[in-house]
């Protein structure tokens, strides 16, 4: 068990050594939650309809652009090799490795949500819901990533790649994400998508880390 | 340090056997090592020392053959035959914004204790101490290579695996090595080097890895 | 090298400036904030809410100028390699991203009452956004390397890259049709009323002065941080040359 | 000018070497397009007038995504050395490398946007103006891209780093492109966002090269 | 190929010094070379060979001095300095979805008429020939520094940077490295070489790198 906790602290130091790291997640996701009344115009009515929706997805997408460099520089700076003959499991391993990116990308992630969440003019009744189904899916997409990261290591654009592995995965994630926030604005029951969200995130985290933990070590031959 | 030794133990290879994309690199390569035993894997480029090496450690695995360790496979379980070994390869496993000393407590708190006592006397060991808080990222080639030596050190095992260990080691620092590596032979330890030119000892045994490649059965060189 | 000698010679300039633009600020804000939050008109149209402008279009002017004060500089590093023009520049990003939040945040108070809401995706309202994002991108940037002077040197060539941003700003206001104020400076002269213009150019006198006193306390702090790292080095230095000496003369 | 010829060709050859690699940046672009009906729900009229906006953010953050890499590799695996020492100047090698960008990138999401365009029910006065601000904007998202990927090479977390710098920058091609297409709907002139964008596409030509290869020189230091 | 022959030129440098995180690494060096000369740069680990090498491509900055060829300044004119030097560093700047022969083929197309006519040449030189056709990624270590090495060859240039160019070579690499070193020189060519332990030609000046370290003038300590 000592192997996890030393592996998660280690991943920590290495995100917060410079204090601007943190940051650059939540500033991808500022970001692109900005583009979007750009493109689709400033009234008022049509984002509040769509706001739910777009914070979803650019969460999703801040998530999945940290996530390619969860296993990479491990296994280009030759960290894999010896991680792997720390005589932790691997599967735990993978784990400590998946709460690092969470810590690092997905809290600061919830963090900023209701922050954001009035430029897309989100109703107030939708803030409870977004934040305690963000609170429970990006676990989930941390996960699933890591998968994905874990099978595309050693292939060139890895980047996008990866997108094209993981978005299927994302979608069901994203469904009931928008679903409850969906819910918390037209007054519906909350309890439902989040109960089916806390669901994926038990099934990813005992089927994840362990088909991860296959796809290092064939990586690593 | 030199007091506590390792357990009596035997390190064995036998019929191995690894082919890389439809050529087969060395087939029926034995091998065996007991404590202080040390083995010198020679070859030209390419004759397949590091893919030894990695098979050796459990990072891949042979084609045919056994790995044994007391005689029992030491693939039954891949987590102790890792806790055990110790591996420096052509990569140096280094993170490049974390300074010398961190680097050198992650290693000691992955495998040991976690008190990290050793870290002081490995750096000093490579002549790293005034590099200590340095993060790896400046630091020179050789220093890099120097401390990724160093991490052998930190916590002790039996089994060393090092892949090419004088490279781009200036001569200060092959003596310091040729140290490092005795002492861990006096205490017990086994030790496979692979390396053109000077080996880091003198004695040892000798495994020249090309004259396996020769062993081919013959159906074998039509798919090379 | 003379590289640092400049630096002690700069700051002997900076230092006698430093107390009149301390007194310009104290003065400014003195006659400035009385005169625009009592004694200048209440707006025909806006009533008292538009006294907010005093804070927020010095801040939104200040944001602007900083930032060419700050690519200014960056040019002046990466051209002529000057250090100053660089302290300069990197001493000023905090401070236009401080502006410039507080024009946003002030923009957003007064949009309540004026637009029925804190925040419309209004040309100018997004390009000043995205002019913060500049800002924040520079310092993250500058942070992102182990070799400071590569970051240093990277950010700089972000700080010239981005001024294109600057007058799409300005004249986004006649480029778009937007909810937003156009400029007080025209071609025709001012379109405001002399009542409000003096209180207004006080407080922009009073934010500049403000600015210089910051920057100047920041140069002097980063100088001196800049001297006690080259102590330190120095003597970190100094036994490894011992030793080199040693070990080279000692070899044959 | 040799130097321009050969080097794009290298570059072409390694983006198609593996089959499934330009079919990634439509990949994601595809994936992403289609995330949007279920954040925001399948209701076809606010699909619609959503639809000219999600189509240039998702080609923005498809053509962001593949250019994290564009210099990384090569400097990571000592290329960018040999390409400094090549006698070509440094601008023309930077071209060279932001047109294989873009005929991998830009040209597969311009052929891919018509055909996923039907799935937002993009009305059909839309199409023409999407493609001619596509293929007149995507280049010029390639040129800004391509200094933000210089300047954060070597940096830790370059990717999200990359977002932040450059999606500032990239605001205004939105704005035009989603313009253009709007005008386009709505029966408006198209001609002036167009020449914007035409405007934008040879200044960003004029200056990116040379702040590149500022930032590029550096990053070797 | 020998009959050609390199122009008469000079390759000089003087006063050179680089600071590197606010240490200085070497200052106040100098050094001259001629057609068929070599320079051999020697140094503990961390003296700053490697700076001082990439300082002679023009890759980074020296923070003091000049360099010159033929008298006159060698950064007038980056492209055409950066076009008559080859450099082999730590890093081998090999594509690994390429083959060898690819690899060299756009290396022959980048510095020359596209014709690409030695890349057999260079391949057989370095006894990679029968690995011609094989993507770089699957190459041993040694077997990509060679192919690294081979690059040197493939179009002419008067002047080669190499550093620690022999390590990771096997015994028949290093012979057909120093006769492809003796070759270059007897054209005219000059050489500068970073190496521990044996350099890859018998002759040549020696330059100690780590001996710069302590000539630092006592102004520059305050300014480092
Ligand atoms: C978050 C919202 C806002 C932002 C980001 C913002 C931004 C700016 C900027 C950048 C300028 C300086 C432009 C220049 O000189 O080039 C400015 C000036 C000004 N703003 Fe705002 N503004 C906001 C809201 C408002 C509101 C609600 C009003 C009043 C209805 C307002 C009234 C003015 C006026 C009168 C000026 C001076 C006009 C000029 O000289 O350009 N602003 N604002
Ligand atoms: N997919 C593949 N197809 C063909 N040959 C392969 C493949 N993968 C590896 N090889 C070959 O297997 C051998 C692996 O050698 P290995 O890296 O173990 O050599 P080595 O003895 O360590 O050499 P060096 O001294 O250069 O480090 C090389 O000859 C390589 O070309
Ligand atoms: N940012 C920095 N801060 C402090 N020291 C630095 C920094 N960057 C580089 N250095 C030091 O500069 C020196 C660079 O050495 P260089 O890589 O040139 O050595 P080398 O002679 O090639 O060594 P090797 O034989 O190991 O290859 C090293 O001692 C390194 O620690
Ligand atoms: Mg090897
Ligand atoms: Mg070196």
């Amino acid at each position: 068990m000592s192997g996890f906790g030393v592996i998660l602290a280690r991943d920590l130091k290495l995100a917060l050594r410079q204090s601007g790291d943190s940051l650059t997640a939540i500033g991808f996701f500022a970001i692109a939650t900005v583009l979007f009344p750009f493109g689709v115009g400033p009234e008022s009515e049509i984002l509040a309809r769509i706001s739910g929706g777009v914070l979803w997805v650019t969460a999703l997408l801040a998530s999945l652009l940290s996530l390619e460099r969860v296993f990479a520089t491990d296994f280009e700076d030759g960290t894999l090799d010896q991680l792997l003959l720390s005589g932790t499991p691997v599967s735990l391993i993978v784990l400590a490795k998946v709460v690092a990116h969470w810590a690092t990308t997905g809290i600061p992630l919830i963090i900023a949500a209701p922050i954001l969440a009035p430029t897309l003019h989100l109703p107030a009744s939708g803030y409870g819901p977004l934040l305690a189904a963000l609170a429970l899916g990006t676990p989930t997409l941390s996960l699933i990533g890591a998968v994905g990261a874990a099978l595309v290591l050693g292939a060139r654009r890895g980047g996008v790649l990866l997108s094209l592995l993981v978005l299927p995965l994302y979608v069901p994630v994203l469904i009931f994400g928008t679903a409850a926030v969906e819910a918390g604005i037209t007054d519906m029951a909350v309890r439902p998508p989040l109960l089916v969200l806390a669901g994926m995130f038990v099934l990813a985290l005992t089927m994840a880390p362990f088909a991860t933990a296959v796809a290092l070590r064939q990586a690593a031959q | 340090m030199g007091a506590e030794g390792f357990e009596q133990a035997t390190f064995s290879g036998t019929g191995l056997a690894c082919r890389r994309g439809g050529r087969t690199v060395f087939a029926d390569l034995a091998f065996n090592l007991e404590n202080g035993g040390a083995l010198v894997l020679r070859g030209a480029n390419g004759s397949g020392k590091t893919t030894l090496l990695r098979l050796m450690a459990g990072l891949s695995v042979p084609t045919a053959g056994q790995l044994a360790w007391n005689g029992t496979d030491a693939f039954d379980d891949p987590d102790a035959h890792g806790a055990r070994t110790r591996f420096v390869g052509h990569l140096d496993g280094l993170k490049p914004s974390m300074t010398a000393a961190e680097n050198l407590a992650f290693a000691a708190q992955l495998w040991g204790d976690g008190t990290a006592a050793r870290v002081g006397g490995a750096l000093e060991a490579f002549g790293l101490g005034r590099l200590a808080e340095l993060p790896v990222r400046v630091l020179s080639a050789g220093q890099r290579h120097r401390l990724a030596l160093a991490r052998l050190m930190v916590v002790p095992a039996p089994l060393w695996l090092l892949d090419e260990p004088g490279n781009a080691l200036d001569d200060d620092s092959q003596r310091a090595l040729a140290r490092v590596i005795a002492d861990h032979r006096a205490r017990g330890g086994m030790i496979v080097v692979a390396a053109h030119g000077a080996a880091p000892m003198s004695d040892g045994m000798t495994l020249d890895v090309s004259s396996f490649a020769a062993a081919i059965p013959p159906h074998w060189s039509d798919a090379a | 090298m003379h590289k640092y000698a400049n630096p002690t010679e700069f700051m002997r300039i900076a230092n006698a400036v430093l107390p009149w633009a301390a007194g310009v600020t104290v003065i400014c804000f003195m006659v400035g904030l009385p005169l625009a939050l009592i004694a200048s008109p209440a707006d025909y149209q806006q009533g008292e809410a538009y006294r907010i402008m005093y804070i927020h279009v010095p801040s939104a002017w200040m944001g602007l100028m900083v930032y060419s004060i700050m690519a200014g500089g960056s040019a002046g590093f990466l051209i002529w390699r000057h250090p100053i023009a660089h302290l300069v520049a990197r001493a000023s990003a905090p401070l236009g991203a401080i502006f410039t939040a507080l024009c946003l945040v002030t923009g957003m108070l007064w949009g309540q009452p004026m637009w029925g809401t804190f925040w419309v995706w209004d040309a100018r309202l997004t390009s000043m956004l995205m002019l913060f994002f500049l800002y924040l991108g520079y310092l993250a940037l500058g942070e992102a390397f182990e070799d400071p002077e590569r970051g240093d040197k990277a950010a700089a060539v972000l700080a010239l890259v981005g001024t294109v941003n600057l007058p799409i700003i300005h004249f986004s206001v006649e480029w778009w049709n937007t909810l937003h104020q156009p400029s007080i400076f025209t071609m025709k002269g001012m379109t405001i009323s002399a009542d409000m213009i003096w209180p207004l150019f006080a407080m922009v006198f009073a934010f500049m002065g403000y600015y210089v006193c910051i920057l100047v306390l920041r140069l002097r702090s980063e100088i001196l941080n800049a001297k006690i790292r080259n102590a330190r080095s120095a003597r970190a230095a100094q036994p490894m040359s011992a030793t080199t000496t040693a070990a080279t003369q000692g070899a044959p």
